[in-house]
């Protein structure tokens, strides 16, 4: 089973940082790892790099904001084997993409159950995973260091990583939080979001926010039809799911009725 | 099995007692009326009137993920102790819990009889609580309201005092360890005991007619109750996290760090998508309408037909947690025709 | 509370253990003999348990299955296609589908360990069949299974009646063991009657079309018969159906399942249909247990 | 070199956060044309934020960038409990600044030893330089997972915090682990001054050194701090924050996707550590002002690369004060929740501090229903910019007329230069106007 250093890069398009950032802190395992690859394209942590060699790895973070993201995306593609989404922004589209319009349009569709979604073309920055396909898809804003380090792990080996694709709930639960929704009738995106992150907002007191992107085939609908059943207003259910991945869910909800165009 | 009084003051000498058993674990107060089990030194923390626990006392046995194997590049795969939780006593179960306790050991104990969870079960303790139910319970209706066997020792609160219930050598050593705690049970303790029986047995407010319920279902599996149920369902899992008797888990191989392979268990349900899915993609239960049904089904039907009874016994946690407002009791009631 | 005398706790059917251990999830080292591609996409695996006690006592029933793992990657139900009436050496004929098989593909090689655990399941009623006339029906990968028994039916030819094989391959590329069942052909042990869904322009003799118009090909004398079938979940539909009309008693006809499986020995509930779990019970059923078990066959 | 001109391009910036390039054209000896080049993707916050409810705010804007998370944070929630008329209770107040301390430690802990040092010992990157001083990077690495530890307690999450809300925190730190903290903050002390004396020993170069005026926060209180809310300057103005409009002017430059800023007067100014301690150093204590001595002997000096050991002193100080804010935190009583309740108005407010690289100042203002009407968020790394281009015309010039040597060392020196500002790209183009 013994091979060479497998090539790796790790590129940053339109975004905070933040998923480079947590490979930086993954501190314990950094080094250690470092030395099991050899990391050939780095900008944000070396300055000199290699931009045209092949990769067998590349993760990408953030989303596709300028032509030039697109192009270094493209080229990204064209030069590694195995290509790792990293983050929310990269997977989904995340914050970036998300636009004012779409709690009136949630709205819309809830209220007067049509769904005219001319929202969908009016939106700027697009997730990676909408240009070119990826091996990986690793979400989170940002990504969790044990969830990155088990892909970078898994891949060193030859293997793909594993995930049981759970709901937030599913780590709220097994930490006994007291549901956000049960006992406090807040608006909690948990049940539609793909867990991992250990649940950190129920964790303190506070209902998640999506921020994980969603899990295949949420039950939009039914979440939603849950708050309103509680007394929360319609406003309230739309501020609360438009941040992070909302216009993916609503994509998601809908997928038999819309399919959208890509783009470019 | 042998009958005991024991003052109620002497509660926390008893606890204290019960810690030379296992680290004792009780119901604790989390806030908002809701309760969980935990470790506690402090006796006086214990809150063994507390009806349900947000997870149940499955915990103690096998951990919501833990790692089965492992191997260090170059070695063997060996078995690790991470689910290992050494000597528990668990303070406070119920009736039903005892119950449910049963149905884990059907399950693990039988036919290939699973390590991880027989090392913590031998070394539990069981000491029962009896309790008043509250509008969620309904374990009257499937006969778990009482307990006569699977503990170790067994509080009734009567008042100033308690009828000590025990049915295990090892409940007999407690009894035994501590003589002064313990008197033999009167007859007027008999008669309040069973005064609280009837008077638990009044105060149900919630029940559901089990009568032939395994052919019920049978006759009733494609009716439209289950796809109205499966619209409303958002396949959180909530529900089998929290029940007692839900122990389907999931595999995963992981490579946590450089040179270290895992093999980690984590409990599953039924309700996720990819549950039924296999190679090739092909999925046995993929609509939302068909999980929620094989859970009611796996509990109510094909687990009497295998064991010879429900594999639910009534502790109204998921009706209490589901967040939609699903709800067991009225399920069956749909499938019935009675609402 | 009634005073009962407690009862002990008594398993169902007393504790089992596996031939691989104590700790029934702990698999045994195997190593790797020899590794051969069947067709594109699907490897014979010949393995032998590195500790040779294990090795040269390890036997199972045709039908049956094991668990094979590599640690950190992944563990996978694998039917054994090889008979127990050769000792030694077992064999698994493994088509690559993810994660685990990827990686049985791409790094792994005679000399290579991974792990075993088993065997698993009821396997094939071989005593019941004994005496009577055998009519094997796979599809695609269900040969695998059916080749153990195959194998076995072979090695102890004088216990079993007539042997016919009836088997549907996508096209002539796909089809497994396509030699040796040949032979076994030309020996007459069986008689063997080959289909493909498409000849993709492959010269091919046998017959092309859907498997099921195998059935028309075969005479048999159906009460003496048992009829057993592998192969997808497409696959039981048409073919169950024609088996009944031709007469065959729904306890003749057996089949061999595929479920998601995580544990292998009815613990973690995946493989569980109704009250049966396809690991622990099955994954061989008479049609008869099959039909009354809802969502057993996919139609 | 022809006299018709030749250009030094730097396209893409190593070892800084996000995108940026460096553009020098040289025509006849003469430096004609300095641009810090930042292509990096707009993302529009502030104009996201409009119409969203104040609630939301944090929860976007933290996403400008993930290395100064915290601080958008901090700076976000003042200004809007400034808007909403509210103050925060003592334990929120220290909790948040206990919070900045950590997003300090690791924030300059990653820019001094994996991201500037790399250039003054001769590495590419840090990983490269684990190989020869391995005990010196994990110590660095162990540092800045204090800093992370410090975050994710009190913030919730290492990056963009979730436990963070207007008018308080979803759940507070438990005593136990608060002491570890502080135990930890403790015993990072000895080996941080072991790296005070390898600094020490190396030599900075003065290849920028240029007049420069140092713009920093008057912190709140007696003492070394990071929050306040008035602006000084090295000259010795002062404005209370609510005015920094008439004190800062931000424009826009053709060839960035990043606004510029200036003072009133059209001078560049710096922000920073550097700035910090050319104002307020002499308020510096303990281990921390023997740091300050022993790195800048005599006093602040207008050289950009000193940036550097300025936060290298920085981090001193936090160690030391972490521990103090613990211990002030640990006299309180354990509780598991603290929330200010408030009534919802309209308002506008400001909010400003002292992130690692400078000073941050949001404002917001929002309508009866606590919608946001508008959103203004200053980065210290927008108002760097003018001046970091001055900073490398200075190098540039000086280093043409002394024979540098090769182009490859050269455009090292400026990258050092432009690295010394620890710019924080992603955060300067969250703003360009629609
Ligand atoms: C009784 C039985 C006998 C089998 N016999 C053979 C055989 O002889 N030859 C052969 O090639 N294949 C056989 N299979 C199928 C084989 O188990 C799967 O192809 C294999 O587990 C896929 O693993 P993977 O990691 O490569 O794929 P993955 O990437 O893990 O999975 C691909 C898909 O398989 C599903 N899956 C994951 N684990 C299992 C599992 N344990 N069982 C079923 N599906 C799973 C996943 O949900 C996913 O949809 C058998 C399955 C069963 C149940
Ligand atoms: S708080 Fe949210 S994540 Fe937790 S159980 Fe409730 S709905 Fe699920
Ligand atoms: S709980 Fe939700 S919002 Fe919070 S970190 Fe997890 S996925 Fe993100
Ligand atoms: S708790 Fe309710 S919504 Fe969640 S899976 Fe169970 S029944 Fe469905």
């Amino acid at each position: 089973m013994a091979k060479s250093k497998p090539k790796v890069g790790i590129f940053g398009l339109t975004g905070c940082a933040g998923d480079q950032l947590q490979i930086l802190n993954c501190e314990d395992q950094l080094i250690p790892l470092a030395r099991q690859m050899d990391i050939v394209d780095w900008v944000m942590a070396s300055s000199r790099n290699d931009h045209t060699c092949r990769l067998d790895i590349a993760f990408v973070e953030g989303v596709v904001a300028t032509e030039r993201d697109l192009e270094s995306l493209k080229e990204i593609r064209a030069r590694t084997k195995t290509l790792v989404a990293l983050g929310t922004c990269a997977v989904w589209g995340g914050l970036p993409a998300m636009h004012n319009e779409i709690p009136r349009e949630v709205l819309q569709r809830e209220v007067y159950h049509s769904s005219p979604l001319h929202f969908l073309d009016t939106v700027e920055a697009l997730p990676p995973t909408h240009f070119v396909p990826f091996e990986i898809t690793l979400p989170g804003c940002p990504i969790e260091r044990h969830e990155f380090l088990r892909v970078a792990h898994a891949l060193l080996a030859g293997a793909m990583p594993e995930f049981h694709m759970l709901p937030v709930c599913w780590e709220c639960k097994a930490k006994e939080n007291l549901c956000r929704v049960v006992y406090f009738q807040e608006v909690c995106a948990g049940a539609m979001t793909r867990g991992g992150c250990g649940a950190r907002c129920p964790s303190h007191a506070v209902a998640c926010a999506g921020c994980r992107g969603p899990l295949e085939e949420p039950n939009y609908d039914a979440n939603i039809t849950m708050f309103a059943d509680r007394g929360i207003s319609w406003v309230e259910i739309a501020r609360k799911m438009s941040q992070f991945s909302a216009p993916v869910w609503i994509k998601q909800g809908l997928e038999k009725e819309v399919r959208h165009e890509r783009r470019r | 099995m042998q009958t005991f009084r024991m003052n109620a003051s002497f509660l926390p000498a008893f606890m204290e007692a019960l810690k030379r058993w296992g680290t004792l674990v009780a119901p604790v107060e989390r806030g908002a009326g809701t309760y969980v089990l935990q470790a506690i030194d402090d006796v006086s923390l214990a809150r063994p009137d507390a009806l349900r626990t947000i997870l149940p006392f499955k915990k103690l046995l096998l951990k919501p993920r833990f790692a089965m194997l492992e191997r260090r590049d170059g070695g063997r795969t060996e078995e690790v102790f991470d689910n290992d939780m050494g000597p528990i006593v668990y303070f406070g179960a119920h009736a039903c819990d005892i119950h449910a306790l049963e149905i884990l050991d059907l399950i693990y104990m039988t036919d290939y009889v699973d390590p991880y969870y027989r090392r913590n079960r031998e070394r539990l303790t069981v000491v029962g609580y009896g309790c008043m139910p509250d509008e969620y319970c309904f374990c009257e209706s499937l006969g778990t309201e009482t307990v006569e066997r699977g503990f170790d020792v067994f509080l009734t609160p009567l008042g100033d005092r308690f009828l000590v219930t025990v049915c295990s050598a090892r409940g007999d050593d407690i009894v035994r360890a501590n003589p002064e705690l313990f008197e033999p049970a009167s007859r007027a303790d008999t008669r309040d005991y069973l005064k609280r029986l009837q008077e638990r047995e009044q105060s149900f407010s919630l029940a559901m007619d089990v009568t032939d319920l395994p052919y019920v279902l049978e006759l009733k599996r494609e009716d439209p109750v289950w796809d109205e149920v499966g619209k409303k369902c958002l396949c959180c899992g909530s529900c089998s996290m929290v029940c007692p008797t839900c122990a389907c888990f999931n595999v995963v191989d992981e490579r946590p760090e450089l040179g270290r392979a895992v093999r980690a268990r984590t409990w599953d349900a039924c309700l996720y998508r990819d549950y039924a899915t296999v190679a090739g993609g092909h999925n046995f239960r993929a609509d939302r309408a068909d999980r929620v049904r094989n859970r009611y089904y796996h509990k109510q039907e094909a687990f009497v037909r295998e064991f010879g009874k429900p594999s639910c016994v009534g502790c109204g946690r998921c009706i209490e947690n589901c967040p939609t407002g699903i709800n067991v009791v009225e399920v069956f009631k749909y499938v019935r025709g009675e609402l | 509370m009634s005073v009962v005398i407690p009862k002990p706790f008594v398993p169902r059917g007393g504790p089992r253990e596996l031939a691989t251990g104590p700790n029934p999830y702990l698999p045994a080292p195997a190593r790797i003999m020899r590794a051969a591609d069947l067709v594109p996409d699907v490897r014979l695996f010949e393995l032998r348990f590195t500790d040779s006690t294990l090795a040269d006592s390890f036997t199972f029933r045709p039908g049956q299955f094991v668990e094979l793992s590599v640690e950190g990657v992944g563990e996978g139900p694998f039917s054994l296609p090889s008979s127990p009436t050769r000792r030694g050496v077992f064999q698994l004929g493994i088509r690559r589908a993810g994660k685990l098989t990827d990686f049985l593909f791409n790094y792994l090689s005679e000399g290579d360990e991974v792990g075993i655990r088993g065997p698993l399941g009821n396997g094939f009623p071989v005593e019941r069949l004994e005496g009577s006339d055998l009519m094997l029906v796979a599809g695609g990968l269900g040969m695998v299974p059916l080749r153990g028994l195959l194998q076995y039916v072979v090695d102890l030819r004088e216990r079993f009646g007539r042997v016919m094989l009836l088997y549907g391959s996508r096209n002539p590329d796909a089809v497994l063991f396509r030699e040796e069942l040949e032979s076994l052909a030309r020996r007459g042990d069986v008689e063997l009657h080959l289909s493909v869904d498409a000849t993709q322009g492959k010269p091919w003799s046998g017959r092309v079309g859907v498997v099921t118009e195998l059935l028309d090909e075969v005479v048999c004398d159906v009460p003496s018969t048992y009829a057993v079938a592998c192969g997808p979940p497409v696959f039981y539909k048409f073919m169950l159906e024609k088996l009944v009309a031709m007469g065959f008693g729904r306890d003749r006809i057996f089949l061999s399942l595929e479920r998601r499986m995580e544990c292998g020995i009815g613990k973690c509930g995946h493989c569980a249909v109704g009250y049966t779990f396809t690991c622990l019970h099955g994954p061989v059923f008479s049609y008869w247990d099959a039909m009354n078990l809802p969502e057993l066959i996919y139609t | 070199m022809s006299a018709a001109g030749r250009s030094i391009v730097i396209p893409h910036l190593g070892r800084v956060e996000g995108h940026g390039g460096i553009f020098v054209k040289v025509v006849g000896g003469r430096v004609h044309e300095v641009n810090m080049d930042i292509f990096e993707g707009s993302r529009y916050y502030e104009a996201l934020l409009k119409g969203k409810h104040f609630l939301d705010v944090q929860g976007v804007i933290t996403r400008v960038c993930a290395i100064c998370s915290a601080g958008h944070t901090v700076a976000a929630l003042a200004a809007l409990e400034n808007a909403l008329g509210i103050g925060s209770s003592p334990r929120v107040f220290k909790m948040r600044g206990l919070l900045t301390l950590g997003a300090t430690i690791e924030s300059h802990a990653l820019h001094v030893f994996a991201l500037a040092l790399p250039d003054f010992l001769g590495f590419d990157s840090v990983i490269a330089m684990a190989e020869k001083y391995p005990r010196e990077v994990t110590f660095a690495l162990k540092l800045k997972q204090l800093g992370n530890r410090i975050q994710e307690l009190i913030g919730g999450r290492a990056v963009h915090p979730v436990n963070t809300l207007v008018g308080g925190f979803g759940k507070l730190p438990r005593h136990r682990d608060l002491e570890e903290i502080r135990a930890a903050l403790a015993a990072a002390q000895g080996p941080l001054a072991g790296f005070v004396e390898l600094a020490a020993s190396i030599e900075v170069p003065d290849f920028a050194a240029r007049p420069t005026v140092f713009v920093a926060l008057r912190p709140h209180e007696e003492g070394y701090r990071f929050r306040g809310s008035t602006l000084c300057t090295s000259r010795g103005e002062e404005f209370p924050v609510a005015e920094y409009r008439d004190v800062v002017r931000e424009f826009t430059v053709e060839h960035s996707h990043a606004k510029h800023a200036a003072l009133a007067s059209g001078e560049t100014y710096m922000v920073g550590s550097l700035a910090r301690l050319a104002l307020w150093g002499d308020r510096l204590v303990g281990q921390a002002r023997e740091a300050f001595q022993r790195l800048f002997p005599r006093g602040v000096e207008e050289n950009v690369l000193t940036n550097t050991w300025a936060q290298l002193v920085e981090l001193v100080h936090c160690l030391e004060r972490g521990q103090q804010v613990c211990e002030e935190l640990l006299g309180l009583p354990e509780e598991e929740r603290e929330m200010q309740d408030y009534r919802v108005r309209a308002g506008r407010g400001v909010g400003a501090i002292e992130v690692p690289r400078g000073t941050l100042i949001h404002e917001y203002s929002f309508d009866d229903d606590g919608i946001i009407e508008s959103a203004n968020v200053i980065t210290p790394t927008a108002q760097n910019l003018a001046n970091t281009e001055r900073d490398l015309r200075a190098a540039v010039e000086r280093l043409l007329a002394s024979d540098v040597g090769s182009e490859s060392i050269l455009k090292l020196k400026l990258e050092m230069v432009a690295r010394a500002y620890d710019p924080c790209i992603s955060c300067s183009v969250h703003v360009t106007c629609l």
